[in-house]
């Protein structure tokens, strides 16, 4: 049979079904085929929340969307154009965002009168006439697999494991994706389990060649590589690349890692990373709490190592009295906050920016430290990295921010080379007459860091006032307000770099973005501008001190639209600091905005 | 280089010292300074870490590195020192009220894991610095500030709670006896992980003469029972013995056998021994020395070789390795 | 009116249950759905507190009053909900990580009060609910996300933790039995003051079978030694026996006198013995009943005795007399 | 002999000694005694930092400062007429505040060579010509009192300690003090101790006679009671104002009041006071730390008392994770915060208002919590018993603010009628069908208070997210979103009173306040009108939500001067909200404000 081949410029596909059906797998695996071939792409996995839910059921149901593309793209896509629903609950878990006209896949096989009635299906939707808007496939996967596997040695629930495979396959014939690396993944993964390895293989050739033989599908799809920059890429998730950037910004100061952390949702995953890397020296501890955790990177700072914690909003707020006292002995630290839906316990699995002003003034007194906001999965690399350089040079803690979304989202990484790395090695004080453990540099205002074990430096340190100079306890009036003084002005002026505008048609209205809402706000840039509008862009990644131009850019701009996932916490910042009349566009959802919603605000501002 | 004898001066800092006439702090401060000659580690691979707390001061009087931490948190702010730098000797300066009440959970688990720490946790059974509520080792009816019709919590006894969160290392001293708590030292900074020693200390403002029953010069030597490894315990009027079922007690020694006088093992594995050690002192009687030193890996130890066995196996990281990963793809 | 029964029925939330398939929560639901009818105490006076976990869940399926609480703090809401209502019955659910981790110093602090507060701690041994790494009740060595070379602590062994805490009763049980849990919390829910009772749970996705080798149904009656008071300490295989020098052991009952197998005392005042059989128990066989249960007045009553008293002899607080002082003046 | 008796409109003295002489105590009963004259008054203790330095050094210098006058007054007074220095370090320690020609009296006993050298004096400075320009008073005050004292059967040590009664006494008799209400306080106060108690009046009588009969003084002053308002009196400090007021919010709303806290200077004094507060059933919970309070009032407040919780701010750092679940659960709750100086364990003794932006922003995710801030000692009373209002009407965790400096001084107190303080009762909610416990109170957005033991109303409440109405767990987007701003809008919408603005003579700059720096701005408005200078004043006791009238009575003034103990916390907040280029006036030395340099700063803006 022929079939017809379709060139599209892009397309998103969602896969979802109960936890148990291996959906975040499946997704990953057609991610790093689509990476192999070319696409640009981004990724969006959105995990039940914390408890595994029955089976079938719809709190249950875990899903991953990836969005590819023959040219530059920004985020997961609004809407996906097809969808694979492994059983009832995942298809009325995620039908309201198909839109009319979109393709759906789903398994037959797991649409009994029971699993419907679980989710609350009155009638089969295959049935019922419902889904007449949509491109319907109703396959039955679970039987398709089972039979395909019926010469192994498998149970019927260990072989019916395997449709997700059967699904992938599929779905890698309809977009013309290659299988080499998926059956180089599964030989792998696998090799000790040789049976399952086979039902594993055999699943996703069966699934293949199903797309090829059946005529339940006439066309396949072919989306040509996008334009990029010449080099090594490697598909790259935020939390990893946070990770790694921790890594290498290590290395890059010659420092050894030292990571207190307490497990949670979304930031546990940089604690299980870094527990791997035994090999470059990182130590983890998994400390009993999140002040046990702040408190042991504080100590080994203190020793001379790159301290480091990370955690969620929660944890931050148990973290906050330390990271004062960290502010007080000025050790470098960084605590890493992947934001999540607060407050309180709020929304752990989902994404939020609502942590900016805690992070900004949640302690007692006056506490200034840094603030980075990673806008990217891959930028968590450069932002890790920079939060290094600033927490080494200028000795401070050092408050690097990710979220939800960009942690689990992924992205084509170009993999640097090592030596364009910066160096950011720093000198420990040297054996000395006289030392005084609060002499500052001149240019940065660092205090010396004074690692125990070097001879003629011993100093007592601590978390009352500090006399300037000496570093003695001191109650004196005129030392306190002016070393409360030197530790803002200490963290005032750390370099960071200008705010770059994007502007090439000399725009009246400013769309500013912080943190992980580049990529959306990129997205409806390009679909407004395409539209003929006039919009400049610019986003911030240092949030304490801003860039130095910022108040510049602010000026030039009649309006700024200003997107964000609170109720607006940088606005606040903003407002106070250059006293202009932000627009804010608000949305607390636990979602990332959508290029439509941002289009459409935009677009108001731009009319009205 | 020839090598150079420290003295106590040389452990003393210039820092004024800061505590009430007659506290016991000062006490336990002399004896540390000169104690610290003896130990022969250099003055720069020693740490105190202290919480918040009268006794917390500790740390600014000694010519060693130094931090005064935040209430409480010492013990985990020294573990990842000492993790970290497992060449330093690191003690945590602590009171009643910063290990065991705000400080007790970092407490419990730098004991169960036998991080590399001597944690010295000053008892005065009060809180000094902020001028005199009761604290969790304070005894139930104790009237204080926050307490004036008496207080209501049965209070902690370090020593047991202590073995039971698995400490390899407890011992109990005096704040007035520079001998015994010489020894004690010397025996916790021997022993590899974390060591307790709970101190007696008296606080003559807010709690004075809380073991005046155990000081005073008459009854002192009735009073004191001594636990050294392989010695009888007991005291000049009263000793510990084993009874009919089994469990052990404390009785006068006109009542007793001198043959039936529990033989003191520091060492044994099973921690109860101890813990019924730990149970039996009185308002008059008290055991102090060394109620448990058994061995056990230290967790700065068991991390280092965790570390150096990947090391050993996968070779050191590689930077361009890592960040390339197994999955890449070249666009030309 | 006349008295109503109620029924398992009437303590089921109208919430769908929402662990994974398997997992060991659902059996110690039932039990306990089960369980609060015969109580006798009205659904309105019951109130479970839990913290964080997949375990803290359990509130939401009991048709009583519950909150959800934060992770780590449920011991320590719970105080003040149960010292300023002593007319409740009130619960504490709480996981390994929950209790023993973040919530360690709640934890030993309600225990040493006598807090009036019934702590169930289901021990999987596994952080759950953050899926899968290990908790400070982990076997040392253990892989999980977050050690995946082994973790190196020492676990918790949360009996001898609660001793070590003054605990007024422990018990421990198995979440698949539902027999003997019932029992557990007959006894707890009798007691005056906090009881702690270690649940084995089973946590099939991350750490399945940590418990299999006592509740296997051949080996099982072998596997678990009974502690019920007055009664001695075995199980078909085994016994627990006291040794010459007086620490107890466990041994095959091959290998022992019947006569010389200790009778169970729960309510010896003294905390060794149930420190020395916290101790006992290996991967095949585990003791299992009450280990401890004597009688302290619990702090909510010592609470409102104070209150009461000091009412009874000074009368009822008049707002004006207080805010008018002693030492005022007027002015006209 | 005959003295002359001069008349005079005001003095402030300061007592300083040694922690050990009784300073404290001296100071209050002078305090007490000249409040029953009718003189309007105000304190400043000042403690030595946490650690009781030995005695005769500089760390263990005590003191506390009175101001009294004939007329209205707001402060301690900047600058002491009278010292009274019981020691070389006493009068080491506080020179630098007299001003030339006041007067200084010594106790000379003490000013031997090793004292003097103790604190760093190479000469005797009562002898050594440096004190020329002050009039200098060298009393030998230890032997006079142990002389006076010598028929009685004391140890040298014991007569000694009653030196400073001898001391308030000769003060007594210098500024024509009543005797009457300090010997009855000795008499109960000694009641047990008969020997101490004799000593201690014969003391205080024989500094009496000696200021009477020597010709060291040769004048006594005379300070006429100021005009004020009918009614009771008593003098009344800001920690027991506010320990009071607790009290009586509770009676108001009849609830019982718990309150779980732990101890931390200069808060601990609320527990104390509380404790002894039982015959009200006041249930006080000494927690093993800050977490364990807060969660412990959290719980007595679900079981239908008034939950309370008393720290500063490292303890507000520690309770912020459990106090965002107060927000989730809505439930009411007090949290008052006594700031000190930080960051970090800062100055624990000194004062300070830079916990402002912590207890606004210190939460994860959007956490909205209202703040009152009490203005002067006796303010912390009516405070007080607006948090009772507010937290049980909207049922929400409240900040109430207070801070060392008027945590500890003290002012003389309009004891109020109990008939007069308002009703503040609320129903629980009471049995009933289909009970939702997220349903809301149309005008106050509050939530029904459902407490256990109430039938049929069981119910789950927690911190992740609730449903609308029934409060069960949802992951819903657009749930989230509708109840984080429907929790913002109870709070913005919480019921304060107008801002005030004293202006009587149509200003153009006003000088705005918060917390306690109401007493030195008052004062300085005081001096600056009698200058003649136009300057409108207005007070800030309610930060969120703000006065209605705020951001009216903001644009009429084209300069608002902002004086803060931090550097600009409030400024930040008002900027962000209003758009208004504030001027700051920042200091943050551990100290109030004095008038002086209120005076220069505003007079700066005025003429430049
Ligand atoms: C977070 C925090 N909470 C409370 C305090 C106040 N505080 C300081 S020390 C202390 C207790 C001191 O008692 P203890 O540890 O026994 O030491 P001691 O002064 O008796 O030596 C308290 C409650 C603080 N500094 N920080
Ligand atoms: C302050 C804070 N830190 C961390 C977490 C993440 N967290 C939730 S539950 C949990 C541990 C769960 O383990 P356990 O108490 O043993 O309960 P289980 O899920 O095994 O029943 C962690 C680390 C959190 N919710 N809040
Ligand atoms: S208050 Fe007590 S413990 Fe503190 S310094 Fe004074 S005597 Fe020592
Ligand atoms: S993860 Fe484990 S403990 Fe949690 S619900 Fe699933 S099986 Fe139970
Ligand atoms: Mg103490
Ligand atoms: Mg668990």
């Amino acid at each position: 049979m022929s079939k017809t081949i379709v060139s599209m410029d892009q397309v998103t596909i969602r896969f979802a079904g109960d936890s148990g059906d291996g959906m975040q797998l499946t997704g990953d695996r057609f991610t790093s085929d689509t990476a192999i071939l070319g696409n640009d792409l981004a990724t969006l996995p959105n995990y039940p929340a914390e408890i595994r839910a029955p089976t079938g059921t719809l709190p249950g149901v875990s899903s991953f969307q990836l969005h590819f593309a023959d040219h530059h793209i920004q985020t997961a896509g609004d809407a996906p154009d097809v969808l694979v629903a492994m059983n009832p609950a995942a298809l009325k878990a995620n039908m309201r965002d198909m839109p009319r006209g979109s393709t759906i896949i789903v398994n037959k096989d797991e649409f009994s009168a029971r699993n419907l009635t679980k989710v609350g299906y009155e009638t089969n939707p295959l049935e019922d006439g419902s889904l007449e808007s949509y491109k319907v496939h109703g396959i039955p996967l679970t039987s398709m697999t089972v039979g395909a596997l019926a010469h192994l040695p498998l149970s019927r629930k260990e072989a019916e494991r395997a449709k997700n495979m059967f699904a992938l396959g599929m779905l890698s014939w309809m977009y013309h994706r290659p299988t080499k690396a998926t059956e180089k993944f599964l030989t792998a993964k696998f090799s000790k389990v040789p049976d399952i390895l086979e039902a594993n293989l055999v699943a996703y050739r069966a699934g293949w060649n199903y797309g090829e033989t059946t005529e339940e599908f006439s066309v396949s799809y072919e989306i040509a590589p996008a334009p990029q920059a010449k080099g090594k890429y490697r598909n790259m998730s935020g939390n990893l690349a946070l990770a790694y950037g921790l890594i290498a910004g290590a290395q890059c100061a010659k420092l050894p890692l030292f990571l207190g952390s307490y497990p949670i949702t979304p930031a546990s995953d940089i604690l299980h990373e870094l527990s791997k890397q035994k090999k470059f020296g990182v130590i983890t501890f998994q400390a009993e709490d999140e002040i046990a955790a702040v408190g042991a990177a504080i100590g080994a700072s203190y020793g001379g190592a790159m301290g480091i914690t990370s955690t969620s909003g929660p944890g931050v707020a148990l973290k906050s009295e330390a990271i004062g006292l960290a502010v007080m002995l000025e050790l470098p630290l960084i605590i890493v906050d992947v934001q999540r839906g607060g407050p309180s316990t709020g929304l752990p699995t989902k994404t939020e920016q609502s942590d900016l002003l805690q992070v900004m003034f949640g302690r007692n007194g006056e506490s200034p430290v840094p603030v980075l906001a990673a806008s990217t999965p891959t930028d968590c690399f450069d932002m890790a990295v920079e939060a290094v350089r600033i927490a080494t040079a200028y000795r401070t803690p050092v408050f690097l921010l990710s979220d939800g979304y960009i942690a689990n989202g992924s992205q084509p990484w170009r993999i640097p080379e090592v030596d364009s790395l910066p160096d950011l090695h720093v000198d420990f004080a040297k054996t000395q007459e006289n030392f005084q453990p609060y002499a500052r540099d001149p240019k940065t205002l660092a205090r010396p860091w004074a690692v125990p074990g070097t001879p003629g430096l011993e100093h007592r340190i601590g978390g009352i006032e500090k006399a300037n100079l000496t570093g003695d306890i001191s109650y004196e009036p005129a030392n306190h307000d002016f070393m409360v003084r030197t530790r803002a002005a200490k963290v005032a002026g750390i370099e960071v770099p200008d705010l770059v505008v994007d502007d090439p048609d000399g725009a009246e209205v400013l769309i500013l973005g912080w943190g992980s809402t580049y990529g959306p706000v990129r997205a409806a840039i390009d679909v407004l501008r395409e539209s003929g509008a006039k919009v400049a862009q610019a986003h911030i990644k240092y949030i304490n001190p801003f860039p130095k131009n910022l108040g510049e850019v602010l000026s030039k701009y009649p309006k700024v639209i200003l997107p964000e996932m609170n109720l607006g916490q940088m606005a606040m910042l903003i407002r106070s600091e250059f006293l202009k009349d932000i627009i804010s566009f608000n949305q607390v959802r636990g979602l990332p905005f959508s290029t439509t919603e941002l289009v459409e605000a935009t677009l108001e501002v731009l009319n009205g | 280089m020839a090598e150079i004898t420290l003295t106590k001066k040389d452990f003393t800092s210039d820092q004024e010292v800061r505590w009430c006439p007659g506290c016991g702090d000062y006490s336990i401060l002399a004896t540390m300074q000169a104690f610290l000659p003896e130990l022969g580690v250099p003055r720069e691979k020693i740490v105190f870490i202290s919480g918040i707390g009268c006794s917390s001061r500790f740390p600014y009087y000694l010519e060693t590195f130094g931090m005064h931490s935040i209430h409480g948190r010492a013990p985990a702010i020294a573990s990842g020192l000492t993790i970290s730098r497992p060449d330093l000797t690191v003690f945590v300066i602590t009171g009643d009220g910063d290990a065991l009440s705000i400080g007790g959970n970092h407490f419990i688990h730098a004991l169960r894991r036998n991080v590399d720490l001597k944690i010295m946790l000053f008892n005065n059974r009060i809180y000094g610095l902020t001028k005199g509520q009761y604290s969790p080792t304070s005894e139930a009816g104790k009237i204080t500030k926050s307490t004036p019709v008496g207080s209501l919590d049965t209070p902690f006894n370090p020593v047991s709670l202590g073995l039971g969160a698995e400490a390899t290392f407890i011992a109990r001293t005096i704040d007035s006896d520079r001998k015994h708590l010489t020894g004690v030292l010397q025996a916790a900074t021997k022993h590899k992980g974390s060591a307790l020693i709970e101190i007696y200390q008296n606080c003559p403002i807010f709690n004075d003469g809380a073991f005046d029953s155990i000081k005073d010069g008459d009854s002192r030597e009735g009073a004191l029972l001594h636990l050294i490894h392989g010695e009888p315990i007991k005291s000049t009027t009263h000793a510990v013995v084993r009874k009919a079922d089994g469990d052990l007690e404390m009785r006068a020694l006109s009542e007793i056998n001198e043959a039936d006088i529990v033989i003191h093992d520091a060492h044994r594995i099973d921690p109860t021994y101890a813990f019924a050690l730990s149970r039996l002192s009185t308002n008059d009687h008290v055991l102090v020395g060394v109620f448990r030193d058994v061995a056990r890996p230290s967790y700065g130890d068991l991390v280092h070789e965790q570390v150096d066995g990947v090391i050993a196996k996968q070779g050191k990281g590689d930077l361009a390795t890592l960040l390339a990963g197994g999955d890449s793809w070249e666009i030309s």
